[in-house]
């Protein structure tokens, strides 16, 4: 059986900058990948290769998404498969909708953009997504703009729309980042909620672990710009492998932890990480050594868990 | 108890908005921060924690109520005591980015922040030298600006301007959310060993639950301009009081897969009110689970419950007051 | 909606009630002040000249004496002109077609070639196209209007005899068709400058706008370019471009004087530059009053407009 | 002590010191406007020993020469006047008028704009509803007013345009400190006793200085523009003494006497005045820093 998406070796890179770095992985059907990292570190910069909306930039690879590679479709074709086939929710809802149309005509323009319906089914569709996503008095929501709105509503709102279509694959980046502990909670209970129910398949990105912890089924590491480890959820935070991935979760403070012990730190920072020969990682890995020079790859250390690291016990 | 270094007695804080209403950032907040201690301050985006620091330091004068620094009220200090006060009370902000002049070396910022208070020239320079390299910068960091280094080295600048006064009272306000995780551990630690070395008190605000609980012994939490819940860590987190801080600390999303599939979280109604529109009887009563007409008639006044912990709720979760009203 | 215009419109009274300050300032800087005809006037005695305050009440405080003077202006007594002694009202009103035309006209064109220009140089950045348009904008707005006109005068009237050199009309004629070609070149001149500013400004707006994540947003919706633009881009640059139309209202106002004075357009431009050479201040008070109230009366317009188009702006968000 | 968890790893990047002057010298066209306006000041500044007559040498054998006649490269006038020698005095006039107006609408709309911003309160209220006043009005027909009862002299021009056109840079100076007045970095200064004064002249005054700069340079064009109309309908700076307004008043029947005469001025002030406008475009990319990031490659 053959993924859902199936990613190959995506590069992506601006001018002389590489911002990803030949990354592949795959999505199943009604599965959630978590994709982590760092500001920086190229995750939404592939999200928006997938979705081919980086203008200026070069990308080479493959992504097939239900075995049609995205990537030599027409322009028209990819069109339609915007909104419709693979979905995206942004970071920040505040600016993520138009400021002076009402969000319910922004949710019915993509109905009816995709679906061949009249006003008046794509009105009362869009009322049935708007309560879906749980948004108190729709009806008078719909005639709302996004400034009347709160930041959860608003991220609401773009789900309603992302899943206006039923895609196969929806696309969430830092959906809940810019949102309160409170709400966040909610949000992320509301999108557990309605991908689970659809048997949407979903790429997760966030820099937050503890996000990722509780919602994905697999997770993908990313450092400047590489996927440097992959592996069930359970798996990776029981036995990571790569070194930046064990550094990142030591450096999270817990709850339980005792308030009196200092955190262990990764040394230095992602900055020029992009300008390292070899393994971009080497400059701050505690493991580093010569064969750091040649850049690692992927490679299976377990079933189903890849590692990119020379030094990975 | 230690003894008070600083204290928040019943400070209000109301900005004037277009239209006549009024924004009550603070709402009579009490507080009280002794020597060389730690406290942290949690809340969400409105609940006026930031607001709270940049009273405390004396950016912002209380509408009402006063801050007292040593005993001494603020705002009736003479001039040599406000020269004193600035000195001793220093901030560490949120963006590091905004809180350096962009067209000013890291070591021009330091020696400027010390030259105002009087230092000479030279004086000035030999100690922005050497808190740069407490806060673990060189000498060569001395003729950077800021947009020539990374984000965390410009937060340690950021804190080793605010410690060149050799300050007593320290607010942290969100000193991390800005910065990426790997980032974040180093300048906590950082924090906390000047805390330390220099027998620091702060006041370290922050909106993440799991940063506040590493840092600090005791931790405040805020809602709507006003303080809710305050204990030790341990206490706080293990047998909350106040219905809010059992749903913020259920809603901190672990990194640990096993416990985040047996975590319930509470889920709160809607989002918190606008601080413009406060609502009537308790503040918490629109998103409250356990809100009765009580609730939506009387504001709840702060009690103890033990020698250290206090809530204000008119039903708390756990325990009964062990005292009446406190002053 | 109510409270917003009627904040508005105190605003506009304020702004008036400045500028008739200032201009009631100014006349009285003015040598002689209002009485500069009679001082000039050699058979005017000095006691004349007393007698004549006392009747314009120039000899009261400065206050009431403003107040009279704001009161005219109010009521339409705008005085007398130094020579030949007619209404300034009615001088001045007179020539006010004409110039409405000129402006009305020019701007309507510049809006629709600049716009699109603009948007055109903003979707296809950095091509040849965007570069062509950007150093023909900065050379047309580095013109002097008055040299440029004198130029096409030179060009098209006089060597090539396309097109009447000045007037609104021939003397003879005065048919549709006369008065469009006395029309095409102060609004050839005068248009030229204004779509130099206007492809500008919609350029750098719309590059705004297409940087937005709203658009983005659009486009992960899998909209159509076209739908894109007109429906998401071009309503979102609405509201900067209807405000900066009521900003660049002065300058219009001083293209359109400018151009006036080239092409003998018998406008309120040339009224006040004929007025200035005699020194007839009445008038040029008039003029300046007159144009400093369209401006203002243009801002309070586009700000209306503006927030109709715009939800944000009546709740303070703009 | 405080153990150093290896921040050093990365020093810092100076990388790119005078980086805006860099920026603006390869912006070509902002280039080809420094090399014009350098050679118009050179030449304006050099007249008296570059230019081939005296600016009022009159010899009414020669008039209306055509250019590139014998002794008269550009031609000469209607009273024999060496046309080039006249352009060169006349720049002299012309450039140091746009430089003198310029520098008094700096300095009006600076301290209007930073006082209002600075000192806020009724202060701040007083002085934007001043600058929204005076912006009602047409400049032009203000400047022609106030021309008509002003003895013409350089200075007096220069303070008349100046006087009337600093409301825009008034505007961006305003803006540019209400925006930097809730930074942090502020705050900090303030933090600690730092006097006004001081925190305008140290802290906000290096950072608005790009803005202005960008302003000042296209307030300088427009200033050109002003004195060359008011020249050319007389208010201006009065014969003999040349400026290039001042040489167009005949320009409606120079036209068809000799087009040169009336071409030539009209010329040498669109040179200047684009110049100026392509500097001042050029300094705005090579000053804004957003423009930088756009470059650097960011999504879009």
């Amino acid at each position: 059986m053959t993924a859902l998406l199936e990613v190959e070796k995506l590069a992506v890179s601006f001018g002389t900058m590489r911002a990803v770095d030949a990354i592949s992985f795959t999505v199943e059907s009604g599965e959630i990948l978590g994709l982590v990292g760092e500001s920086g570190c190229g995750k939404t910069t592939a999200a928006l290769a997938l979705m081919r909306l980086l203008r200026g930039a070069t990308c080479t690879g493959a992504a097939r998404l239900a075995d049609v590679d995205l990537f030599s479709l027409d322009e028209p074709a990819m069109r339609a498969r915007r909104g419709s086939d693979l979905a995206m929710i942004f970071q920040d809802p505040a600016t993520a909708l138009h400021p002076t149309i009402q969000v319910g005509d922004q949710l019915v323009e993509t109905l009816r953009t995709h679906l061949n319906l009249s006003a008046r089914q794509a009105r009362s569709r869009a009322l049935d997504l708007f309560r879906k996503v749980g948004i108190a008095a729709p009806e008078a929501r719909l005639r709302a703009f996004p400034h009347e709105l709160s930041g959860g509503m608003c991220q609401r709102v773009m789900i309603a729309m992302a899943i206006a279509c039923s895609p196969l694959l929806l696309l969430a980046d830092e959906p809940t980042t810019a949102l309160d502990v409170t709400v966040q909670a909610q949000i992320l209970d509301l999108l557990r909620q309605v991908t689970r129910e659809a048997g949407m398949s979903v790429v997760l990105i966030t820099h937050d672990l503890g996000v990722v912890a509780g919602m994905a089924d697999r997770v993908a590491v990313m450092y400047a710009g590489a996927i440097v480890e992959m592996a069930g959820t359970d798996r990776l935070f029981a036995a990571p492998r790569h070194p930046y991935t064990r550094g990142l979760l030591a450096s999270i403070p817990a709850l339980d932890q005792g308030w009196d012990e200092p955190i262990p730190t990764l040394a230095g920072s992602v900055q020029s990480a992009f300008e390292v020969p070899g393994c971009r990682f080497s400059p701050r890995c505690p493991l580093a050594s010569e064969i750091c020079r040649s850049a690692p790859s992927l490679r299976e250390v377990a079933p189903g868990h890849f590692v990119s690291c020379w030094n990975a016990a | 108890m230690t003894e008070k270094l600083i204290e928040a007695i019943g400070v209000t804080r109301h900005y004037k908005l277009a239209g006549g209403r009024v924004l009550r950032a603070l709402d009579g907040v009490d507080l009280a921060i002794g020597r060389g201690a730690t406290l942290g301050l949690v809340g969400e985006s409105g609940s006026g924690k930031s607001t709270l620091g940049r009273v405390m330091v004396g950016l912002q004068s209380p509408t009402e109520g006063e801050i007292r620094f040593e005993g001494l009220n603020a705002a009736a200090a003479d001039p040599a005591q406000s020269v004193r006060l600035r000195r001793q009370r220093q901030i560490v902000f949120q963006d590091p980015s905004g809180a350096l002049n962009p067209r000013m070396t890291i070591g021009d910022t330091i020696i400027e922040h010390l030259r105002v208070q009087g230092w000479s020239r030279v004086e000035a320079r030999e100690q922005a030298a050497r808190v740069l390299d407490d806060c673990g910068l060189s000498a060569s960091f001395l003729s950077a600006y800021p947009h020539e280094i990374s984000g965390g080295q410009r937060q340690r600048a950021v804190i080793a301007r605010a410690i060149s006064t050799d300050p007593a009272f320290i607010v942290a306000d969100e000193p991390v959310s800005a910065l990426d995780v790997s980032t974040r551990a180093q300048i906590m630690n950082l924090l906390r060993d000047l805390q330390r070395t220099r027998g620091l008190t702060m006041l370290f605000i922050s909106h993440d639950l799991s940063v506040v609980a590493h840092m600090c012994r005791d931790v405040a939490v805020m809602y709507l301009g006003r303080i809710v819940e305050i204990a030790p860590r341990g206490v706080l987190f293990k047998s909350p009081l106040h219905p809010y801080t059992a749903a913020l600390i259920s809603a901190i999303p672990l990194p640990d897969p096993a416990r985040e599939r047996t975590r319930r979280p509470i889920l709160l109604k809607g989002e918190p009110p606008d601080p413009s529109a406060t609502p009537k009887g308790c503040r918490f009563h629109t998103r409250c689970p356990r809100a009765t007409d009580l609730c939506r008639e009387v504001d709840p006044e702060t009690r103890a419950f033990s020698s250290a912990h206090m809530a204000a709720c008119h039903h708390p979760l756990t325990q009964a007051p062990v005292e009446r009203t406190i002053a | 909606m109510l409270r917003f215009l009627a904040h508005r419109l105190a605003q506009s009274v304020v702004l008036l009630l400045g500028v008739s300050i200032i201009g009631f300032g100014l006349m009285h800087l003015a040598p002689g002040g209002p009485l500069a005809l009679y001082t000039i006037n050699p058979t005017v005695t000095a006691q004349d000249i007393e007698r004549v305050k006392a009747q314009f009440g120039l000899d009261q405080p400065v206050a009431i004496q403003y107040l009279k003077w704001a009161e005219g202006m109010f009521t339409g007594n705008w005085g007398y002109s130094f020579f030949g002694g007619q209404q300034v009202r009615e001088i001045v009103l007179d020539r006010m077609p004409a110039t409405l035309e000129l402006m009305g006209t020019s701007l309507f064109l510049a809006l629709m070639i600049g716009v699109t220009i603009g948007i055109v140089s903003a979707v296809r950045r950095n091509s040849v196209a965007d570069y062509a348009s950007a150093v023909a904008a900065m050379i047309a707005l580095s013109l002097p209007t008055f040299w440029f006109g004198l130029l096409a005068i030179y060009l098209f009237a006089q060597t090539l005899e396309w097109l009447p050199a000045g007037g609104v009309a021939s003397t003879s004629g005065g048919d549709l068709v006369d008065r469009l070609r006395h029309l095409v070149l102060p609004v050839a001149v005068l248009s030229f400058v204004l779509v130099a500013q206007w492809s500008r400004y919609t350029r750098s707006a719309m590059l705004d706008i297409l940087n937005q994540d709203y658009i983005r947003t659009a486009e992960a919706k899998g909209l159509k370019r076209s739908r894109i633009l007109l429906n998401h881009a071009l309503r979102a640059c609405l509201a900067p471009l209807i405000t900066l139309a009521g900003l660049q209202l002065p300058l219009l106002v001083g293209g359109a004087l400018v151009t006036e004075t080239v092409f003998s357009w018998p406008g309120m431009g040339l009224l006040f530059v004929n007025a200035l050479g005699m020194r007839d201040y009445p008038v040029l008070m008039a003029i300046l009053m007159v144009s400093a109230f369209v401006v203002v009366l243009g801002n309070l317009l586009a700000d209306i407009a503006v927030a109709l188009v715009d939800p944000r702006v009546k709740l303070g968000y703009g | 002590m405080v153990d150093v968890p290896a921040a050093e790893i990365i020093l810092p990047r100076p990388a790119q010191r005078f980086g805006a002057l860099r920026r603006l010298l390869r912006h070509r066209l902002a280039a080809l406007g420094l090399i014009v306006i350098g050679l118009l000041a050179i030449g304006s500044a050099g007249a008296p020993w570059l230019a081939p007559y005296q600016p009022d040498d009159i010899d009414i054998a020669q008039r209306y020469a055509p250019p590139l006649s014998e002794g008269h490269i550009l031609g000469s006038d209607d009273l024999g006047r060496d046309v080039l020698t006249r352009l060169l005095y006349a720049g002299q006039v012309s450039l140091s008028v746009g430089l003198a107006a310029m520098l008094v609408t700096v300095l009006v709309g600076f301290a209007v704009g930073a006082f209002a911003a600075y000192h806020g309160g009724w202060v701040d209220i007083a002085l934007m509803r001043l600058t929204d006043i005076m912006l009602c009005f047409p400049s032009v027909f203000l400047l022609l007013f106030v021309a008509a009862f002003v003895t013409p002299s350089l200075a007096s021009i220069a303070l008349m345009i100046g006087l009337t056109c600093w409301m825009e840079i008034a505007r961006i100076v305003y803006v540019q400190i209400l925006t930097l007045k809730s930074a942090d970095f502020i705050a900090a200064a303030r933090m600690v006793g730092a006097p006004s004064w001081r925190i305008i002249f140290r802290q906000i005054l290096p950072n608005t200085l790009a803005p202005i700069l960008v302003a000042a340079t296209l307030n300088m064009a427009n200033a050109i523009l002003l004195e060359s109309y008011i020249s050319f309908l007389g208010y201006g700076i009065q014969p003999p003494a040349a400026s290039w307004g001042n040489m167009l008043t005949n320009a409606q029947s120079d036209f068809q006497v000799d087009p040169w005469l009336a071409i030539l001025p009209g010329l040498a002030i669109t040179l200047a005045v684009a110049s100026f406008n392509f500097i001042g475009d050029g300094l705005r990319d090579a000053l804004d820093p957003r423009m930088r990031e756009r470059s650097a490659g960011a999504l879009r």
